[in-house]
């Protein structure tokens, strides 16, 4: 499964032995430096090797990987943040979470899909899949946040909408459809930050935005590789093929316009030096914001429409009746 | 402007009327000393149970020095004449003399946390926070005031529904409290209620769930029907966390559960934030 | 129960004689027509002296009649209906009938709460208590009804919102409060009628109108009167003396202004004569939206606010600090 | 606007693809003569199985006569140069060449019942109707023409869903869709949509549940995740009543469940009210 498995045991066998060899040094320490800094030196070359240049398949892995930081390390970062539930009808979805904060002084609405860190909470969070509930809550504070007059900043980290009986009965299509219309009609500034897996409608639902910033090793994509791999060739085992088909990387979205900013990872993913990660993308979101605010509310609503008007606006043909 | 001499007088006198007295804790039993009570808003020290408290105390633990009353000049009226064991009239004497209010509502404008707001306070100790043409027309006053002035508006709801004792006319201010709500946020203004123990009827169905933003008090019971009537209908006992605020924070309804002792402290977050987007709220321009 | 059973008894032995002389009368035609003459004169006396004037606790009996006309039967008088379905999230509660019709050829959105005509529909239709999903319908039809620019007519008849479990885990009182808010704030024309029992909030979250038309059996109370006794007395037996105190006949309201008109009865009831009564109330509301036809939404939306900002408005006490 | 030429070149090619030819009802296992069933607007005789329609044959069925294509010009692109056992040009040369459609769906302007509307018809016999950038492209040019028409627009879906050969730039149609829809109802416009059978995943979750009215064909299959992934989540079989447009009704998703044959005469009912309402409604003023 996890595609680094066989290189990264060479890793944590060098962790070790660096660890081994930090502890002895007490007794010897004038030889043993010089042997850590050589074992350093070799980790580093094989941090690289493992790491250095991950396939779309390896990043798909360390956009899930446990201990990435989920959206509420990145909300707890803000200077302060008062959560706001539910959807004033059927329950407090918990795989999105959402409220008033404030970021580097700025008063936002911070709404964010939110996976469990341990087996507990993904239980409790539904592994960050979104109910119709869900969406509806998110519905409310996207209004919300025009209400008080304050920026979007949304965290998308989501292998999907939930896909289970209860959220097709209570119009999981409906719930996400009204979603992107009130993100299209928001007054306010919206940023998206894709910190994770950016799986499908249920990802887009809380992405249209003025800026969209990805993380170095983030995905984002029409479907997961799985899921594409078995809608086309019926076989959910050719998700590494899938993966690298459906240029669903930072650098691909770069690449066609989709996605504005992408903001570095260490090597090996946010997921080893989450800290500085999240701080990174709470820098650049306030730089976002800082240009957002420059403009009126018409100003944005219509650059908002023409961004999302022209990706993937195709060329006329000239032939009388199109092709046929 | 200035504390009314009043309020001072009001207050005084309940002091007067706390002093030396104890209070049992519905909750956990323990024997309360009402002026030990009133110095923690009247939460329980032992199990933390929220008393239903008084709009003036309320009021002095919310906004920061003085506050302008509005609306205590709004006549009570007895639109129906009604008379049953007691007249109306002799009703609301009695709870006048027992509260020490005026009416259901006490409304006006104070800071909080530094920020001008409209505040609302309703009192269950005067006919059970019941809303009558008086609680109506005194909320529609505050948000018209608040519009004019351009403020956010807060309300705390303690209710029993709509009074029956005023019929119709009764029912009829559901629907002046909704026009009053309606113009009031739609002209970009911001309403918070903070429902409290109990919040239901009329109030519940009206300007409590219309806020943009809606807080409760732990253990409050909040719901459309009453408890007693569900229980008719369904002919068995509701579980005692149905209708909690507890339950509906769980259920959706409302954004959070804030104990007494943080209320003020995050009706000053709310109306920050809604500070900082004054200008892309109420011009829909950059901020 | 009912309060006319006893005096009805001599109603229905006269209608039975009646009956039996028409059969009778094909063999001796010319006595038995006086006859038949002399018995239908003491049926009118016997009918004024048990319908004539009827007591509020009468009227709640004629109000809850199960032959008077329902919103569907207002509605089958249209020229046209289609019918609309649904919250768009969670149920569609037939307590609550709505959709597109034309009305003498004018295109409106009726909303009508409605009981059930028989055991079985009463079931289906929860006795015309509305659940939360379904006064969330009527907000969507009331928008819809400005998004399609038309006029909405409401027809009222229920005991009362739905008071059961499910309907407070839905958020009854945010359905019912967000009513009021979409009625006040439709810019088309809005014309109520109270048909049957217009029992409380449930009642009030289709009656926000521009007009509000009562017929002169119907009820409109702020609770039931079992329910007021209940709640004042602790005793629902006394619900005849709570339907005198409460003044919910059409009479008592037209008085007060907070019913605009009152559509005559036949003597008994509407049950006595449905397709006259659904006629006169289809010229009555087509007269008021003739009426209503002449203002910009503006102008309706200012004299809506007047007239519930009037209603029961205190006047002020001039003494400094109010009555204390 | 006069019926294009092409057009009449399209459904000669139909009729003769249609002739002599027999189909199996999927559903009661009846053999249907191929031209029978087309009079019959796709619909078996015996049990009422509501087909999968072409596209021009629904136009042909809705407009009252001539029909206005538009987009019909927009060229299929090819974003990720995708290949996997065909590369993605060929794959739509292929569909092409088997459905007669230059791609997912027809756009157009006409009149239905006396109306003037845009129309827009997807066609799952083209990709399994799935979104792409062309769809959405066409989609977009609709409602921006319907927009500057000031007319009504009705749009019958039928989708797999988002086009995995084109990736995120299929996503982003849902976007450019809403975008687009967005505009053209905040103008005071009405969006009718028409689900047929399929109606699942980006269309659904856009703007198949972003109009004003929703209608449903019998039977159709509606719903935002595909039947096989619910299945893989709950390991275990779903009803057959699961997802159809009887289901959704009852769960209040949809305005109404209409068979094809009274279609037509519910869209002219709709527009009717639209138009009688349009005075008000695009002013704000008596009609
Ligand atoms: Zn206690
Ligand atoms: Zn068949």
């Amino acid at each position: 499964m996890n595609p680094f498995a066989d290189r990264e045991r060479a890793l944590f066998e060098l962790e070790r032995r660096i660890a081994e060899l930090r502890t002895a040094s007490a007794d010897q320490p004038v030889v043993i430096a010089s042997e850590i800094a050589t074992l350093e030196a070799k980790y580093q070359e094989v941090l690289h090797d493992v790491y250095g240049s991950p396939t779309p398949w390896q990043k798909v892995h360390i956009a899930r990987h446990p201990n990435r930081p989920t959206a509420l390390e990145y909300i707890a970062a803000f200077d302060r943040f008062d959560e706001l539930h539910g959807d004033r009808a059927y329950r407090d979805d918990q795989a999105v979470v959402g409220g008033l904060g404030l970021l580097r002084g700025r008063a936002v609405m911070a709404i964010g899909q939110q996976r469990g860190r341990d087996t507990k909470e993904n239980l409790r969070r539904n592994f960050g899949m979104v109910a119709p509930e869900g969406y509806r809550k998110v519905q409310r504070l996207a209004h919300l946040a025009t209400r008080f007059g304050v920026p979007m900043v949304t965290f998308v980290d989501t292998k999907g909408a939930d896909p289970g009986i209860g959220s097709e009965e209570r119009a999981q299509s409906e719930a996400i459809a009204q979603c992107l219309v009130a993100f299209t009609d928001a007054t306010v500034p919206i940023v998206a930050v894709i910190i994770g897996e950016g799986g499908s409608g249920g990802a887009l639902a809380l992405a249209i935005a003025d800026r969209v910033i990805m993380l170095e090793n983030s995905t984002y994509s029409v479907a997961s590789p799985e899921g594409c791999a078995a809608i086309l060739w019926a076989d959910a085992t050719k998700a590494e093929e899938a993966a690298s088909h459906l240029k669903l990387t930072a650098q691909d979205l770069l690449r066609f316009g989709i996605v504005d900013e992408i903001v570095p990872e260490p090597l090996g993913g946010a997921n080893r030096d989450p800290a500085t990660v999240v701080a990174r993308v709470l820098d650049r979101v306030d730089a976002a914001l800082s240009d957002l605010d420059r403009y009126a509310s018409p100003t944005l609503l219509s650059a908002r429409y023409e961004k999302y008007r022209r990706i993937g606006s195709s060329k006329r043909d000239s032939s009388p009746a199109g092709k046929r | 402007m200035p504390m009314p001499e009043w309020l001072h007088v009001r207050r005084a006198k309940d002091e007067e009327r706390n002093t030396a007295q104890w209070s049992k804790c519905p909750e956990c039993g323990e024997m309360l000393y009402r002026r030990d009570l009133a110095a923690n808003l009247w939460v329980c020290s032992r199990c933390n149970h929220h008393f239903r408290m008084g709009a003036y105390d309320r009021i002095s633990g919310i906004v920061d020095g003085d506050f302008a009353e509005i609306g205590a000049d709004v006549q009570v009226g007895d639109p129906l004449s009604w008379t049953d064991r007691k007249s109306y009239p002799a009703k609301l004497a009695g709870d006048r003399e027992k509260s020490g209010l005026s009416e259901g509502v006490v409304c006006g404008f104070g800071q909080i946390g530094g920020f001008e707001a409209g505040l609302g306070v309703m009192d269950f100790h005067f006919r059970g926070g019941t809303m009558g043409t008086v609680v109506g027309e005194r909320i529609a006053l505050l948000l018209e005031e608040g519009r004019s002035r351009a403020v956010p508006c807060i309300i705390f709801t303690a209710s029993g529904g709509a009074r029956m004792e005023e019929g119709m006319f009764a029912l009829m201010q559901l629907a002046k409290a909704t026009a009053a709500v309606t113009r009031f946020v739609n002209d970009g203004n911001l309403l918070i209620t903070v429902l409290t123990d109990p919040t239901t009827g009329g109030v519940s169905a009206s300007f409590a769930f219309q806020a943009d933003v809606i807080v409760a008090e732990p253990g409050a019971m909040i719901g459309f029907a009453g408890r007693r009537v569900i229980e008719q209908t369904i002919r068995q006992k509701l579980p005692d966390r149905f209708q909690t605020a507890e339950f509906l924070l769980e259920k959706g309804h409302i954004d959070m559960v804030v104990e007494r002792r943080r209320i003020k402290e995050m009706l000053v977050h709310l109306l920050g934030y809604a500070a900082k987007g004054a200008a892309r709220r109420l011009h829909g321009v950059r901020a």
